[in-house]
């Protein structure tokens, strides 16, 4: 019974980041994104319209700060002591970093964004009460609320056709936000489920990755020594967990490898490798 | 997996009762007995009461299930595949009733589509709210497959959440199908691995 | 990706059984709950072993959203495309796909696409019958003759170009009109001359260092996606290539640049001259195959001359040259701002000059061989045909005409004054998806299939790794049964005038079979069935083509001496963007939603100018300003781009429609009406990049869907580090790469 | 031999506070003070101390609640926390004692208040129906002092009463 | 506690006078009481109406964008939440401490904080995406076996603002139990029953003076702690996120230093229209109104002391982000909303430490107005610029609200104004039982009358009265 319960787990329901977290984790996903490589051409941006089901909002709303994009491309003119024009815009793609010590995941009243034991950051679009706590918490200021009911006004007939049923058309009210394409990774899980084998490394693409004409974006899971993503994440010596654990382990400190924010202690799934320029 | 199905408290199974906080600690009580049994399966519990589907042709699962003993999957061919169960093709339909029972007015009925080159437009009777995933395949191969159930009784299996069809003859909807529903039987089984992850389910 | 597969039955749309348009229960509760029986389960009539309710599937086709044709992967569900990716058996799209493929699907389910023929009938269109449209069009066929007949298209290729020369050869004429404004006419004439191969096989991936002068080969180009893959090749290559762009306005190229210039707008050929002299003058390479003229010429642009005109340090250019030696092979492209001026040809060669004293063809600059269907290659557009049509059109020389893939009345420049001529074409047939400007001017209006719903077969002209037939086929049955595909309807027309040769086939895709099944062994790599390669050539979606190796000699052409225009004003560059591309896409929502990637606009037009000169004129960022040309004046907002040439100003493609659908209609404005009819001397094609405007202040700034807004920051990092830059030595130490 | 309720209005305070004084002295035999009940419009603490101490209970009642409020808080929030599935979240442990602290904290004060006001409620006698001798004036300026005799000492004290300048005299009889 | 030579109520105040005036206030204030109730009514009315549009076409219509989640009503349920705590500093904390001159005054702030909580509650609401569901964040056992998220500082919130509402309210009306009963004995017909019933049969005998006086007590000492903890949690909503310049350490005090503030400053308005409406003046005098003055002043000093405080240490922090945002605030697009703030929070103030300015009633009224604004932008100020320049550069952008959202957040004004208004007209908005013992207690203490003097004024009252009891 639930007192048991607490006595029995009493040492794991109070395990924090600190000590591992409280999830024996079954994947750790995980992208490395090469900004040398990002030419900013939004391919990943659309591509994500196409997966996700994003509405189109128009100019008005576009104009207000209402749009959409999950997946949004930032574009800054100023790099550190380096002359603008001269070499150059700097693209950033911005999407949820499924932080491993989410920000946005504490703050929810009703628990609607949680994290997964694949290491995701999960937002159930049917128990968000639209109080958008969680938006104001994210320093990368990636989740998206709807402020209207786009289902009319998005996919007029018969474009509604090119829905994904594999997740739903978010209505008014909802938070929602990147989720590292769940529905293709259920849908990877569950074929491996199905033949009695784990997932294998490159089988889950996300749309954005998939698209990405540079093969900027590397997408894979963490947990998995082979993985492509590992192997960068190793290569440059990024570690998942927070600030303090990771700050002296970059050992060569001129690795490209870095995540934004990190000394938030958010622990991002993200890691980006400096963009890269010949000075001529 | 493990620890996940650690924190879907056994005590959760009080919610079943679904009664008001205040007569908290008497649920931990009934909660506690509920546990007290180990099943193989536990099946899930709660019943609704659906109203008559009206099919284009009120197809007599009790004639094909009971008397005839034909296999449910044998018709849900997709069940063991996909996330849906699927409706039979009408061809295979006709593979019997092109000899059998031709004089029954259903059959000819269904044979009327048959030469019309059309299928019968069935109506959804057990139907899940668009924002939920749920796969048949896993369930059967978890429940069935996986632990050796014998095919030929498969229709056990089905009966959870579709009652006995054995003894309907247009299927109706007799398992409320909600999210308690789901719930509590996933907690029940968590031992066969039963996910407590919401996005395993809501998408 | 299954195996065998019956065309005709997987192709029909299954009902919605379990693929339910997924609305959250985020109304009032009521809705989530569901009333049994009131959702329809469709069942198949015959089951389809390869088909599963609730499971997607994976067929392979050829996208047409520009003239690259990649092989595109769709995802098909209970009938329904959702998704469209690039196939990885395709050497054109390599398995990526670019934003205008991705939103291809909302061409096809497009709410504004044309559901049935048209006629005009006093004045308006008016639906009518397929069977009265053809009849119609049979009879105003067999009225005309000859030349006075013609065809107006995009880049065609494959076997619709095969039935379109035949169609014309049927109609006994010549007149063949393919306009792209996205070209590389010029490059292809400099080519031709230079190394007697039109479309060589540019092969970015082997260079070492990239010098483009305004050749945006990552965006609005001749294929993209292909160029992007050979671009991440060149940068992740053992040793990291150097990309050196020249142009007036930063491209979407010249935004990952390493050194970005900017040059005084119609100086390039200055510049490349100068480049040449310092080669061969003061690197002392040989000068072999080097007319003397163009010798003599060269000789006259000595760095210090080149650089006051042209406006770039001096060193800056000895320094690019210096490394163009040291980084062997390089290579140097000329784009769009190059070619499109009124010496373009002259420009371009000068600079397709630099390729031939460093040595870079036949390294980086390779032969394309000889494709063994010549009837199947693109018939690439350009704007001198448009030039060549206004001007029939004006001097009454056509009655009929078909127009095809192309927009002529929305992207001619009003000098030429065809909308006026339009009205001298006696019979104007549209074969249209959407209701564009041209559409809506015609006076047969034919409602065409989308590429996800019709056969066909695209031959692209760019194919830098190896050549091969791009196979389309439908990905699903039609949205509406009144539309037909374009090879149908040219079979059909074919039909009318050779009932015997082309009575035999039932439709396109009788044809097509046929066609594939006829092909020669060597490309079937023989052993197969037929049906085998059909299914096979289905399945990837690729039919690769053996063209045997062949090595590219290269002979410089002599061109004129650069003369460059000093008058006053500044020079408009009419830019077309990835993504509205030539305004084609303007009526896709995810294009027009997705920001422009300079400048970060959305939904609308702008003018790029440079801080300076805006300061100059009073202009303020995002400020309403109007931009005067002798045609006549835009009026739109401007953004101020550092990435500008001082004495540029740019206005993107794309918007500006006075019809082409809801999402269009109505939008921004359209550069391409104020510029001046000025050819290139040499090949005729429009000069669009050599117009003089004027650009005044008329308007305070107001917001512009830039998606920073308000403070000013969003061009700022302020300080935080989101994309950090390192120097490549510390790459090369790090990485060893 | 009945009894009766006798209640006497005075205008003036100190009277009636040297009346319930003589009471207590004993002046009637038969009268003592703890018959005495005194309404008035506004409390007097002065007075009490001649009706002599009588104690209040409600404390106890505010302590219970407090302390009910803090240990069912503590299990409530715990098994709740412990019994759902998606508690795991921004790496914080599942039971986050720092946050069922706050609330806790709430529920104690919650349940004190209500505890201590329904104490109140039953402990002072409200929620019943007001007897004849009650006198509209005690709400405004008057003080009324009943007391509860025999009849035969009732005239001893009208005497009393009327000593102490009464005002007004009423009886009523105790079935 | 008072310097001020004259009395803060006349001791010769006949008890019957007191009845009658209160009685009086329930039935026949001024003309004004009426328009002001109009206005109300039809800022209420406006509020529905924009209410109604945002409900159904979505929250987009209050100028909500990506960077700004939240806004104008976060900023106004936050106000009305501090503006609830001068009841409770009125009536519990000078209780606990003996200042008896609080007596004529408290009842209405105590009104003040529950209908200012009544207000609060709303703005939740009205911000909420999908307001349908706002059960969910309270913790029932479902079927589903799903709870709220106890770590969530809006949880938090619900059950802090539930607390504090029973609490306040009990604690009204408790304190309110006495005067019913008068009520009751002075009233006819249907208002009768109703005194009757809320009177809970009142009677006063010692027994219950004896019980009230302790329940009275102890709600005081539960009222103090909870207010501060209440603060301290809506302080939570931003102290606990990671956002510069809402995770700063300061924000509990700061945030209930600022309620106590707007709270005072709210009464003293209340006060003047009050005193005006229903005549008052002899019970609201103008030393009352002094010492009111007085206490608004020493915590506006609290408050500006608390906002230098926070300054400092973030100036000194190395927290980047808090730094420049501090700056952004003080030089960027919001710098005339802070410095309005700090000049109506810290500066006006000062025209309160005026014996002249503090007894002259519509200066204090327009001063009282103006810090109650000042107290608005402090809100605005601390919710707005955060979001408008946090971490993500991209994302910066300005708040000014929309058509809408400001409806909505005057409207609040009319609804709060609307209840307060309605109580006063319904029950004693001066506490009759206590205004009678201050009277009572003064006089003995100040031993200037024998006994006898007293009870023969009380006569005639006696007389008076006793004659038309049910005046």
């Amino acid at each position: 019974m639930s007192l048991d319960n607490i006595l029995n787990h009493w040492s794991d329901y109070r395990k924090g980041a600190e000590e591992g977290g409280h999830h024996e984790y079954e994947h750790r996903w995980a992208m490395a994104i090469n900004l040398d490589l990002c030419t900013g051409c939004n391919a990943c941006s659309t591509a994500c319209y196409a997966e996700n089901n994003l509405a189109v909002v128009g100019k008005e709303k576009f104009e207000s700060g209402q749009a959409m994009h999950w997946m949004r491309i930032e574009r800054y003119w100023d790099q550190q002591e380096l002359e603008h024009p001269e070499q150059g815009a700097s693209f950033l793609p911005m999407m949820c970093q499924q932080c491993g010590a989410a920000t946005c995941e504490p703050v929810c009243p009703v628990a609607a964004t949680y994290h997964t034991p694949d290491g995701l950051n999960a937002q159930v679009y049917n128990r968000c009460i639209g109080s958008r706590y969680c938006s104001n918490n994210c320093p990368f200021r990636v989740r998206y609320f709807n402020f209207y009911s786009y289902y009319e006004s998005s996919w007029p007939e018969p474009m509604e056709q090119q829905l994904n049923p594999d997740i739903t058309v978010r209505d008014k009210g909802v938070m929602e936000k990147c989720t590292f394409c769940v529905q293709r990774i259920r849908t990877v899980k569950d074929k491996a489920f199905m033949e009695d084998r784990s997932v294998k490394d490159g089988e889950v693409v996300t749309a954005c990755a998939q698209a990405c004409p540079t093969s900027a974006i590397v997408f894979g899971d963490t947990m998995d020594e082979n993985s492509m993503v590992s192997k960068l994440w190793k290569k440059h010596q990024v570690e998942r967990g927070i600030y303090q654990k990771t700050k002296y382990a970059k050992k060569d400190t001129d690795l490209r490898g870095y995540r934004i924010f990190e000394e938030l202690n958010i622990d991002p799934s993200v890691m980006y490798l400096e963009r890269v320029r010949e000075d001529i | 997996m493990v620890v996940m199905n650690r924190l879907i408290n056994p005590g959760a199974g009080f919610a079943r009762t679904g009664l008001a906080g205040m007569v908290f600690l008497v649920m931990l009580l009934m909660s506690s007995m509920a546990m007290a049994v180990k099943y193989d399966v536990v099946a899930p519990s709660g019943t609704h009461k659906g109203e008559d589907v009206p099919q284009p042709i009120d197809f007599p699962h009790d004639i094909h299930v009971k008397d005839n003993d034909i296999n449910c999957m044998y018709c849900h061919t997709y069940a063991r595949r996909s996330t849906v169960a699927g409706i039979p093709p009408t061809s295979k339909c006709m593979g019997c009733h092109k000899v059998i029972a031709t004089d029954k007015p259903r059959i000819q009925q269904l044979t009327k589509y048959w030469e019309n080159k059309e299928s019968p437009p069935w109506k959804k009777v057990h139907d899940l709210p668009d924002f939920v995933h749920f796969t048949h395949e896993k369930h059967l191969k978890t429940l069935a497959f996986d632990r050796e159930f014998p095919v030929e009784n498969i229709k056990e299996i089905c009966a959870f959440c579709h009652g006995d069809v054995e003894n309907m003859t247009v299927a109706n909807k007799v398992k409320p199908l909600n999210m308690g529903f789901c719930v509590n039987c996933h907690i029940a089984n968590k031992d066969l691995g039963a996910p407590g992850d919401c996005w395993k389910c809501h998408k | 990706m299954s195996g065998k597969m019956n065309r005709r039955s997987f192709l029909k749309v299954m009902g919605w059984s379990g693929a339910g348009v997924a609305l959250t229960g985020c109304d009032m509760p009521t809705t989530v709950t569901l009333e049994e029986g009131k959702e329809e389960v469709m069942s198949y009539l015959m089951p389809e072993e390869y088909v599963i309710p609730g499971v997607g599937v994976w067929y392979a086709s050829t996208c047409t959203q520009c003239a690259a044709g990649c092989g595109i992967h769709g995802r098909v569900r209970e009938g329904r495309v959702l998704k469209l990716e690039g196939n990885p058996d395709s050497a054109v799209s390599n398995g990526k796909l670019c934003m205008m493929g991705q939103a291809g699907v909302q061409g096809h389910y497009n709410p504004d696409r044309i559901s049935t023929p048209m006629m005009r009938s006093g004045g308006s269109l008016t639906p009518v019958s397929w069977d009265k449209a053809l009849a119609m069009l049979e009879e105003k066929l067999g009225a005309v003759s000859g030349n006075r007949f013609a065809w107006f298209t995009g880049t065609v290729s494959g076997h619709q170009s095969a039935l379109l020369t035949n169609h014309l050869d049927a109609m006994g004429s010549t007149n063949h009109y393919a306009h792209e404004v996205v070209n590389n006419a010029v490059s292809r004439a400099v080519n031709q001359d230079m190394l007697g191969e039109a479309n060589p096989r540019l092969r970015l991936d082997k260079a070492k260092m990239i010098v483009s002068f305004g050749a945006d080969f990552m965006g609005a180009s001749q294929s993209p996606v292909q160029y992007s893959v050979q671009y991440a090749k060149f940068r992740t290559n053992k040793e990291r290539g150097l990309l050196v762009q020249i142009e007036s306005k930063m491209s979407l190229t010249g935004g990952s640049a390493d050194l970005w210039l900017a040059i005084k707008p119609g100086t390039e050929a200055v510049l490349a001259l100068g480049m040449a002299n310092l080669l061969l003058n003061k690197i002392k390479l040989s000068d072999a195959g080097i007319p003397s003229d163009v010798r003599t010429l060269i000789n006259s642009y000595d760095i210090s001359k080149v650089a006051k005109i042209t406006g770039v340090a001096g060193d800056r250019i000895q320094r690019v040259t210096q490394l163009l030696t040291e980084r062997s092979p390089s290579l140097v492209l000329a784009g769009a701002s190059v070619e499109g001026q009124t010496q373009g040809y002259a420009t371009t060669a000068a600079i397709m000059m630099l390729n031939h004293i460093l040595g870079n063809v036949g390294k980086t600059i390779e032969s394309a061989g000889d494709f063994p269907f010549p009837q199947l290659m693109a018939k690439q557009g350009g704007t001198a045909d448009l030039v060549a049509f206004a001007e029939a059109a004006k001097a009454k020389k056509l009655d009929t005409v078909i127009f095809h893939g192309s927009n002529p009345v929305y992207t001619a420049p009003e000098s030429l004054g065809l909308t006026e001529a339009m009205a001298n074409i006696g019979f104007k047939v549209a074969i249209s998806q959407f209701p564009d400007e041209t559409t809506m001017a015609a006076d047969l209006v034919l409602p065409m299939s989308s590429y996800l719903e019709d056969w066909g077969t695209q031959v692209p002209a760019d194919q830098a790794e190896s050549s091969a037939i791009q196979v389309q086929q439908p990905l699903m049955e039609k949205l509406n049964a009144e539309t037909k595909g374009f090879g149908d309807i040219l079979l059909t027309l074919l039909k009318q005038r050779k009932k015997e040769e082309y009575g035999q086939f039932e439709d396109y895709y009788a044809y097509l079979r046929n066609a594939f099944v006829a092909m020669p062994t060597s490309v079937k790599n023989d052993a197969q069935s037929n049906d085998e390669f059909w299914n096979a050539a289905l399945q990837t979606g690729v039919i690769k083509v053996d063209v045997g190796a062949k090595d590219l000699q290269s002979t410089v052409v002599s061109f004129a001496a650069p003369v460059v225009d000093d008058s006053a004003g500044l020079t408009l560059m009419p830019s077309p963007r990835l993504g509205l591309f030539d305004g084609r896409h303007a009526n896709l929502p995810w294009l027009q939603e997705a920001p422009d990637q300079i400048s970060k606009v959305v939904w609308d037009s702008w003018a790029e100018m440079h801080p300076d000169t805006a300061a100059k004129m009073g202009i303020e960022n995002l400020g309403l300003v109007k931009v005067s040309s002798v045609q006549g004046s835009v009026t739109l907002r401007v953004v101020l781009l550092k990435g500008m040439h001082a004495d540029a100003v740019a206005i993107p493609l794309g918007q500006g429609h006075e019809a082409y659908g809801r999402y269009a209609k109505g939008l921004g404005i359209n550069p391409l009406h104020i510029l001046d009819a000025a050819t290139d001397d040499k090949t005729g094609e429009l000069a669009m990049y050599s117009t003089r405007v004027t650009v005044k202040r008329v308007g305070p700034p107001d917001s512009l869907s830039i998606v920073r807004m308000g403070t000013g920051a969003g061009d700022s990092q302020v300080g935080r580090k989101l994309v950090g830059t390192v120097p490549v030595e510390q790459v090369r130490r790090t990485e060893g790469t | 031999m009945s009894k009766k309720r006798m209640m006497g209005l005075f205008g003036d305070f100190e009277e009636a506070h040297d009346a319930i004084a003589d009471i207590r002295r004993n002046e009637v035999p038969g009268l003592t003070v703890d018959d005495v009940t005194m309404t008035s419009p506004i409390e007097h603490p002065e007075v009490e101390e001649v009706l002599g101490d009588r104690p209040v209970h409600i404390q106890k009642f505010t302590l219970a609640g407090a302390i009910f409020g803090v240990v069912f808080g503590f299990i409530f929030l715990a098994a709740a926390q412990a019994s759902f599935l998606v508690q795991p979240q921004g790496g914080k442990p599942i039971i986050a004692l720092p946050s069922n602290i706050v609330l806790i904290y709430e529920m104690l004060i919650f349940f004190a208040v209500w505890m201590t006001f329904f104490a109140f409620i039953f402990l002072s006698g409200l929620l019943k129906k007001r007897s004849a001798l009650y006198s509209e004036k005690v709400s405004l300026d008057q003080v009324a002092i009943i007391v509860e005799i025999d009849d035969s000492i009732s005239e001893s004290v009208k005497g009393l009463f009327q000593k102490h300048k009464v005002l007004e005299i009423r009886e009523e009889a105790i079935r | 506690m008072t310097m001020v030579t004259e009395k803060d109520i006349n001791e010769q105040i006949a008890w019957a006078k007191i009845n009658t005036d209160v009685l009086k206030s329930m039935e026949n204030p001024r003309p004004a009481y009426w328009i002001t109730l109009a206005v109300c009514l039809a800022m209420v009315a406006c509020a529905v109406l924009a209410e109604y549009i945002q409900y159904t076409v979505g929250m987009g219509t209050a100028a909500l964008n990506n960077p700004h989640m939240w806004d104008m009503y976060i900023a106004a349920f936050v106000f009305w939440i501090g503006m609830s705590h001068s009841g409770t500093l009125l009536s519990a904390i000078l209780h606990l401490i003996h200042a008896d001159w609080r007596k004529p005054i408290y009842r209405f702030a105590e009104a003040m904080t529950t209908f200012s909580l009544l207000t609060a509650g709303i703005f939740p609401m009205i911000h909420l995406g999908r307001v349908w569901n706002l059960y969910w964040v309270l913790p029932y056992v479902s079927d589903r076996g799903i709870w709220p998220n106890f770590r969530s500082p809006l949880v938090w919130d619900a059950f802090a603002i539930t607390t504090y509402l029973t609490a306040s309210m009990l604690f009204l009306f408790v304190g309110m139990i006495p005067d019913l009963a008068i009520c009751r004995d002075n009233t006819t017909g249907w208002r009768k029953k109703l005194y009757g019933i809320l009177a809970l049969g009142w009677v006063g005998s010692d027994r219950q003076w004896r019980h009230f006086r302790k329940i009275y007590l102890l709600m005081a000492c539960f009222l103090i702690p909870l207010a501060v903890s209440v603060h301290s949690i809506v302080s939570a909503d931003f102290a606990m996120s990671i956002m510069p310049g809402w995770h700063i350490t300061s924000f509990p005090p700061y945030f209930v230093a600022g309620a106590l503030y707007s709270g005072c400053a709210a009464i003293i308005t209340l006060f003047i229209l009050l005193r005006y409406f229903f005549r008052f003046e002899d019970y609201m005098t103008l030393p009352i109104m002094e010492k009111t003055a007085k206490l608004t002043f020493a915590i506006a000093m609290v408050w500006t002391y608390l906002n230098l405080i926070e300054f400092a240490s973030v100036w000194y922090g190395h927290d980047v982000y808090n730094k420049e945002l501090l700056i952004a605030k003080a030089t960027g697009a919001y710098a005339w909303i802070f410095w309005t703030m700090l000049f109506c929070g810290s500066v006006l103030p000062f025209a309160l430490a005026f014996r002249k300015l503090r007894r002259h009633m519509p200066t204090m009224f327009v001063v009282s107005l103006f810090l109650n604004l000042g107290m608005f932008f402090e809100r605005w100020m601390i919710v707005a610029p955060t979001l408008s320049m946090s971490h993500e550069p991209h994302q910066w952008d300005i708040m000014y609200g929309s058509i809408v959202e400001w409806a909505i957040v005057f409207g609040s004004f009319g609804w709060f104004g609307m209840l307060f208004l309605i109580f006063v007209k319904v029950f004693p908005s001066v506490s009759m039982y206590e205004v009678k013992e201050m009277v009572f207690h003064r006089k003995r203490s100040a031993g200037e009358e024998d006994l006898a003097r007293m009870t023969d004024h009380a006569k005639p009252a006696t007389q008076t009265t006793g004659g038309g009891g049910g005046a």
